[in-house]
């Protein structure tokens, strides 16, 4: 659904991603690892239309996604989760969500959307008409994930969903991740830092090393190579 | 990184480019011109055989340039029915009037573009207190005559700057005659002041509060000019508390407007005395229409606003725009509408307009005075001794001598009143003018006002003959 | 934003050539000491030098406008360092003019203490208003402090008509410009003065600006937070920056008034506060150099319009008004072209022209542009704005 | 009595204007985060436009409807060719280009309708209502005034509270990278809040000009008192700026009835100073104070 093909990303001398490609299906969770400074922010931004390619071609569902505003790949359906949890503190629980299902849902489903997402996570339900600067860590996480969700996605693209979640809460977040994709034609793209959870999840990694693809292979060969672990990933 | 790039960034602002921005002025002096030092030392500056130099500082654009940006055309509006006449002497006169923006500081420059680059023969008709007083100093120690100063402050005439001299009757003679004819005719009444807290009203008052006595003073309310954004309904709601019957206003013409409006909207009517530089109908009375409202607002307008000013008092030291029978009316309105034509069908004879024309033909009278040899000194001295004799509209003559720099210290008092007919300008009809009062006159001192005995000039011959 | 992180810094250094080297060092001025004070000083002779031929070649008429320009120079300066390099700003500085202008008359009037001591008190007590000011605004966010100091822009004028006996009211004071020595013009002397204090005002803010205290000032922009974290005391650095700023201001407005020989309130209407911040940003914020262009913006814009006027045809007032329409383009299209301002133009010009001439050699220099670039991204901590990009970075870094 | 009732009721119909302005500011600012200096000089201007209306015999409703609606189209536009190009830049340079454009205005106004001082009609007698036996400083023209902006003031917030667009300009406003990526067309929503700013000065402009002197410059100061409302208000807030509003309008006219009008701008200094010493964020604002 997602086919990446030779994309390249400078500021200005500096270059950022240099010639990455790679695929991800639906139904499966693709992650993506990298020292600090690797380019894997950089290449969601770019993915999701916040930054601008400066060569080759990213395409969604075989429709050119490159070279298109933001707000317009939000609505084919590719749906960002930035780095820093993305959520709107001004706005009420309900109001972020509701936020969510403006562009994909018609008018009447709306509500049902949201009220879906709270089955999902009742601890949002009960603080539904709370500031959203008033959630803990992992509650801020749930809000953007259902956020994401509510948008009624077919692609995630979530940028570090683990960072400063504790343990436990990090592999609730990844089992839910996974679930997600399980069924209903949904793909993710998961940027991590904490690369034993995310390839615990995946079904597919890609290594990113200044701006540009090392490895891509199978979670379970990338877990099994030291060298490779040691280099890269560092655990 | 960020501390670093910034620390880079700030090698930059080490001046390095001297360089540069020396140029920059370099290219700034190359495009204003550097006509200053190849001047030809003439035996007058700004006097050729030919021509005359004048020039003036007057806002023409700004918060302050409504009505006072009619003046400096109007003058020039003689000034070239002179030159068509064949000048004075043979020599034309080239009139030079900038833009201050009534701001001090352009004033103080535009001066001195006038004086070293321009090289004016004298300053004449600059407007405004604040701003020539910016460059009374400068002009008198360049020794460049700074002449009929468009503002009737007490302060032009000081033997410090013997090149300076006002024009208009200086604030405080207008009040004191306005004082004395409430005095005379409003005694009893409640008398409400209303001023702008300025050079201006305050000598306005201190000249009324002379005559008239404090103990009919019911209130005094001022407004402060620049931050005076709307109508002043605590000023009047205060006056109508105190009950004031009589109301007398040293205000700008907007001043004038933005005071009546609340106090006809509270219904307070009372006796409108308004010194005459906030009294012109043309002026004031399009500032009214605002009181008409969506469903009067059209040809009704004129009417109903000029019924606001109907029955206000005020002074006048030259005669009204509105008697068309008066001699000195008819040769204004000719020149206006022959030289300035602009002019003429916006605005016709106003109070402006008739005020920058008597005041030019003042100056070319004081330059026929000072002979074929024109200097400054010439040109003082006919002014210092020979005033008297100038043929202008003012009702009483110019008292210009050697130690005072006044020009006219008389005017009359007059009700205006559609009762003696209406007069129409392009912005509307306006109330006629009837006289309350024999001219006056008196002196900024404690001297007493006393009815002048003298004639009104007639319009010389040859301005009848050409004009 | 995202590529402060990722840019490969050391990667890029080219391999060897000595000679690229030394292109970049002379690129990037090295040619000269790297002592600021010596800097400094070398380039403040080397300005006076420039300016004493300029002055000596024009007129008097261009030597009084030249002095008005190393009058708002002056006021710029400190308003750049304020903006430019602290990120506070002000709507107000033509308040601290005034106090600066009233100062000086009074001292005039009343002491004798010669034209020096004149400047500094008139200097000191506007820095110590500005001190007064800068204690409440240091706790202000960018656009409440513009409200606070648009006021007092507004506000402070009115005193001189309060307390008329003291101020003379609308008729002000009257100063005296010092006397011109032998044979020279009053406006060449005059110039000379200002320009001597404009250069002196300014090596010392440049001195300013790579001290400690600058460190902090730019510390404090960037975010304030990570400031008081490594130690700066982020209030009292606001309220430096601030004296310093209204000091400049102070003296500034001194100056102004020995030129026009009068002080009073008409002279600083509420205009030229927003004039100014618009000058100083018209020649490039946080820059000592673009000073000179707001400054020269801000003296020939009047003269300029009236000479437009004059050709448009004879000075009536739909001319005038047109021109000033003008000058209002012209700064919006300044602000549309070059967003540094017309200092970082000027940068940009000579980049361009640098890098072809001196070829390919600086295309790889490590942040060339980055560096010669700094200052727009620079001024984006403290607008009137909160600039969206610093705010989420600042966000991020939080969370 | 009657004066202090008076005063209090011109404070009001003052304090009014001063929010519709502070709310056009906020909306902006909100928005696009820059302080909209060319806000009074645009309500000016079509002020204007709907004088010449009149002069040319439209009637008065249409032609505070046509400038209404002009006030809208020209914040619109200004906002799509002058301030996105400069989004990204350095923060100062979109309000020097409000500044520019400040001037621009007020030139081009002197030029196109002249060096006149003038009148503007208003859409009641302005007339003082008579309440028992005297006729007080507030008549029917101030009613319709007073009306006009809390009727303004509500639409906005409910737009704001009530409402999907609402929501969506909220949420733009705060995190405009994070709405673009829920697929907010957040470009838009700015044009659709300068718009809606610049309506609201115009009407400002339509309902101060009878009682001001009607010039090119007659929004200056009310733009001033306007500001201090806004940050009085908290700037973001639509009803902090209807109290900044009337806060400011009863404070300068209280000074001015009481104590003198020269000190009017030195006590709205003095309340700035005290409400913002109390509140660093103004009366309704809600920053986030970052504190270490």
């Amino acid at each position: 659904m997602l086919h990446v093909e030779g994309l390249s990303v400078r500021y200005g001398p500096v270059r950022a991603l240099e010639s990455v490609s790679f695929e991800a299906r639906s139904g499966s969770i693709t992650t993506v690892l990298g020292a600090n400074g690797a380019g894997k922010t950089t290449l969601l931004r770019t993915l999701s239309g916040l930054v601008p390619s400066h060569q080759g071609t990213a395409s969604f569902d075989g429709q050119r996604i490159t070279g298109r505003a933001p707000e317009a790949i939000a609505r084919l359906g590719v749906s960002h989760v930035p780095e820093g949890r993305g959520v709107i503190a001004e706005l009420t629980v309900d109001e972020n969500l509701r936020l969510g299902t403006f562009v994909r849902v018609r008018r009447g489903d709306r509500r049902a959307v949201v009220d879906e997402i709270y089955e999902r996570f009742p601890q949002l339900r009960d603080k539904r008409h709370r500031s959203a600067s008033t959630l803990s860590g992992g509650e801020r996480q749930m809000l953007v994930i259902g956020r994401a969700l509510a948008c009624r996605p077919r692609l995630l693209l979530l940028d570090e969903p683990s960072l400063g979640l504790s343990p436990i809460v990090t592999a609730q977040l990844m089992a839910t991740l996974r679930e997600l994709t399980a069924g209903d034609g949904l793909g993710a793209v998961l940027v991590e830092q904490n690369a034993r959870s995310a390839l615990s999840v995946a079904d597919w990694a890609i290594v990113l090393n200044l701006g540009r693809v090392v490895v891509a292979d199978r979670p379970a060969r990338l877990a099994a190579d030291a060298d490779l672990r040691r280099h890269y990933l560092g655990f | 990184m960020r501390l670093r790039r910034h620390r880079r960034a700030s090698h930059r602002p080490v001046m390095a480019a001297g360089a540069a921005f020396a140029m920059a002025i370099a290219a700034s002096v190359l495009v204003v011109g550097n006509s200053a030092d190849n001047a030809v030392a003439a035996s007058t500056t700004g006097v050729t055989s030919r021509q005359i130099t004048l020039g003036a500082t007057v806002p023409l654009t700004g918060p302050a340039a409504p009505g006072y940006s009619e003046i400096a055309p109007a003058m020039n509006a003689v000034f070239k029915w002179v030159n068509a006449h064949g000048g004075i002497y043979g020599r034309k006169i080239k009139y030079i009037y900038l833009d201050d923006k009534y701001d001090p500081t352009t004033t103080a420059t535009l001066t001195r573009k006038l004086v070293l680059t321009d090289h004016i023969f004298a300053d004449v008709g600059s407007l405004g207190t604040p701003t020539n007083l910016a460059v009374l100093k400068y002009l008198n120690t360049e020794k460049v005559p700074h002449l009929f100063i468009e503002s009737g402050c007490n302060c032009w005439s000081t033997p410090k700057f013997p090149e300076t001299t006002g024009w208009e009757p200086p604030y405080t003679v207008t009040g004191k005659i306005l004082g004395y004819y409430i005095k005379e005719h409003f005694r009893g009444k409640k008398i409400g002041e209303l001023y702008q807290d300025t050079e201006f009203g305050q000598d306005v008052m201190k000249g009324i509060n002379m005559e008239v006595p404090a103990s009919a003073v019911v209130s005094k309310q001022s407004y402060d000019v620049t931050t005076l954004s709307g109508a002043m309904t605590t000023q009047m709601s205060a006056l109508k508390a105190a009950g004031a019957q009589v109301v007398v206003m040293a205000t700008i013409p907007v001043g004038t407007a933005l005071a009546m409006l609340p106090a006809a909207s509270i219904g307070f009517t009372p006796q409108y005395v308004v010194d005459n530089v906030g009294a012109d109908p043309p002026t004031v009375g399009p500032l009214l229409s605002s009181f008409t409202t969506a469903a009067t607002h059209t040809k009704k307008a004129a009417a109903s606003t000029a019924a606001l000013m109907n029955g206000m008092i005020t002074n006048l030291y030259q005669p009204p725009e509105s008697t068309s029978s008066n001699q000195w009316i008819r040769v204004e309105k000719k020149i206006l509408q022959r030289y300035t034509r602009k002019l003429w069908a916006q605005h016709g004879l106003d109070g402006n307009t008739e005020y920058g024309i008597a005041l030019a033909l003042t100056f070319v009278q004081a330059l026929k005075a000072a002979g074929k040899d024109l200097t400054r000194a010439s040109l003082m001295k006919a002014i210092d001794t020979k005033a008297k004799t100038f043929k202008t509209p003012g009702f009483s003559p110019l008292n210009y001598t050697d130690t005072v720099h006044y020009g006219y210290e008389g005017d009359e008092v007059v009700r205006f009143t559609s009762s003696v007919g209406t007069y129409k300008t392009p912005t509307g009809t306006w109330p006629g003018t009837k006289v309350l009062s024999p001219v006056y006159v008196t002196t900024t001192g404690s001297g007493p006002v006393k009815v002048y005995q003298g004639k009104e000039p007639a319009v010389p011959g040859t301005l009848k003959a050409t004009a | 934003m995202t590529a402060s992180h990722t840019r490969p810094d050391a990667e890029a250094r080219p391999s060897g050539a000595r000679a690229r080297a030394a292109l970049r060092r002379v690129a990037r001025r090295q040619w000269l000491p790297n002592q600021p004070l010596v800097r400094h000083l070398i380039l403040f002779v080397v300005g006076a030098g420039l300016f004493y031929v300029l002055t000596v070649s024009v007129g008097a008429y261009n030597d009084y406008q030249i002095g008005e320009i190393a009058v708002y120079a002056i006021v710029l300066g400190g308003l750049s360092v304020l903006t430019g390099l602290n990120g506070q700003f002000s709507l107000g500085h033509g308040a601290f003019m005034i106090i600066g202008a009233y100062t000086l008359a009074l001292l005039q009037l009343h002491a004798d203490v010669g034209l020096v001591g004149e400047l500094v008190i008139a200097a000191v007590i506007a820095a110590a208003a500005g001190a007064v000011v800068g204690v409440p605004a240091a706790r202000l966010s960018p656009p409440y402090l513009a409200g606070v100091t648009l006021m007092l822009a507004l506000g402070l004028p009115q005193l001189s008509a309060q307390y008329g006996s003291v101020f003379g009211g609308e008729q002000g004071l009257t100063t005296t410009p010092p006397a011109a020595p032998g044979t020279l013009s009053p406006e060449r002397w005059l110039a000379w003065i200002q320009l001597f204090c404009a250069l002196v005002v300014l090596v010392l803010l440049a001195n300013l600006v790579r001290s400690r205290f600058g460190r902090a000032f730019r510390a404090v922009r960037d975010d304030d937070v990570a400031a008081a974290v490594s130690g700066i005391h982020v209030a009292r650095t606001k309220v430096l920056a601030f004296t310093v700023s209204a000091g400049c201001a102070g003296l500034g407005g001194a100056l102004l008034v020995l030129s026009t020989g009068v002080v009073n309130v008409g002279e600083f209407p509420l205009s030229l506060s927003i004039a100014l911040l618009a000058a100083m940003v018209f020649g490039g914020a946080g820059s000592l150099v673009g000073v000179w262009w707001g400054a020269v913006a801000l003296v020939y814009m009047p003269t300029w319009s009236t000479s437009l006027s004059q050709h448009l045809s004879l000075g009536t007032s739909a001319a005038a008004y047109l021109s000033d329409a003008f000058f209002g383009v012209v700064l919006i299209i300044a602000m549309l072209v070059s967003p540094a301002g017309v200092q970082g133009g000027v940068r940009r010009i000579g980049q361009l022209l640098w890098r072809t001439v001196a070829g390919p050699a600086l295309e790889s220099a490590p942040n060339g542009l980055a560096a010669r670039d700094g200052t727009p991204s620079g001024v984006a901590g403290g607008g009137v704005a909160t600039d969206r990009m610093n705010q989420e970075t600042k966000e991020r870094s939080r969370s | 009595m009657g004066l202090f009732v008076d005063i209090l009721l011109s404070g009001v119909a003052q304090g009014m204007v001063f929010a519709a302005i502070a709310l056009a500011l906020g909306l902006v600012s909100r928005a696009t985060g820059i302080v909209n200096f060319a806000q009074g000089a645009m309500g000016m201007f079509t002020t204007f436009i709907a004088f010449s209306l009149l002069s040319d015999g439209v009637g008065y409703w249409p032609a505070f409807v046509a400038a209404l609606a002009l006030g809208a189209v020209l914040g619109a536009a200004v906002e799509r060719t002058l301030i996105r190009p400069l989004q990204g830049k350095p923060a100062l340079n979109p309000v020097i280009v409000t500044i520019g454009l400040l001037i621009v205005l007020e030139g081009a106004a002197g030029s196109i309708w002249g060096n006149v001082a003038r009148g503007f009609p208003a859409a009641f007698s302005q007339r003082g209502l008579v309440i028992g036996r005297t006729r007080v400083a507030f008549s029917h023209f101030d009613v319709f005034l007073v009306c006009a902006v809390v009727v303004l003031v509500v639409a906005i917030v409910a737009l704001f509270r009530w409402t999907n667009l609402g929501l969506r300009m909220r949420a733009a406003a705060f995190s405009p990278e994070v709405s673009r990526l829920l697929g907010v067309r957040v470009g838009r929503l700015f044009t659709l809040a300068w718009a809606l700013a610049c309506a609201a000065g115009s009407l400002a402009g339509l309902l101060v000009a009878p009682l001001s002197s009607f010039s090119p410059y007659f929004m200056d100061l009310n733009l001033v008192y306007g500001f201090t409302a806004a940050v009085l208000g908290g700037l973001l807030s639509p009803v902090g700026a209807l109290v900044g509003g009337l806060v400011t309008g009863l404070a300068i006219a209280l000074v001015g009835g009481y104590v003198g009008p020269d000190l009017q701008p030195i006590a709205a200094l003095a309340l700035l100073l005290l409400v913002l010493m109390v509140r660093p964020q103004g009366l309704f604002g809600t920053t986030k104070v970052r504190r270490v």
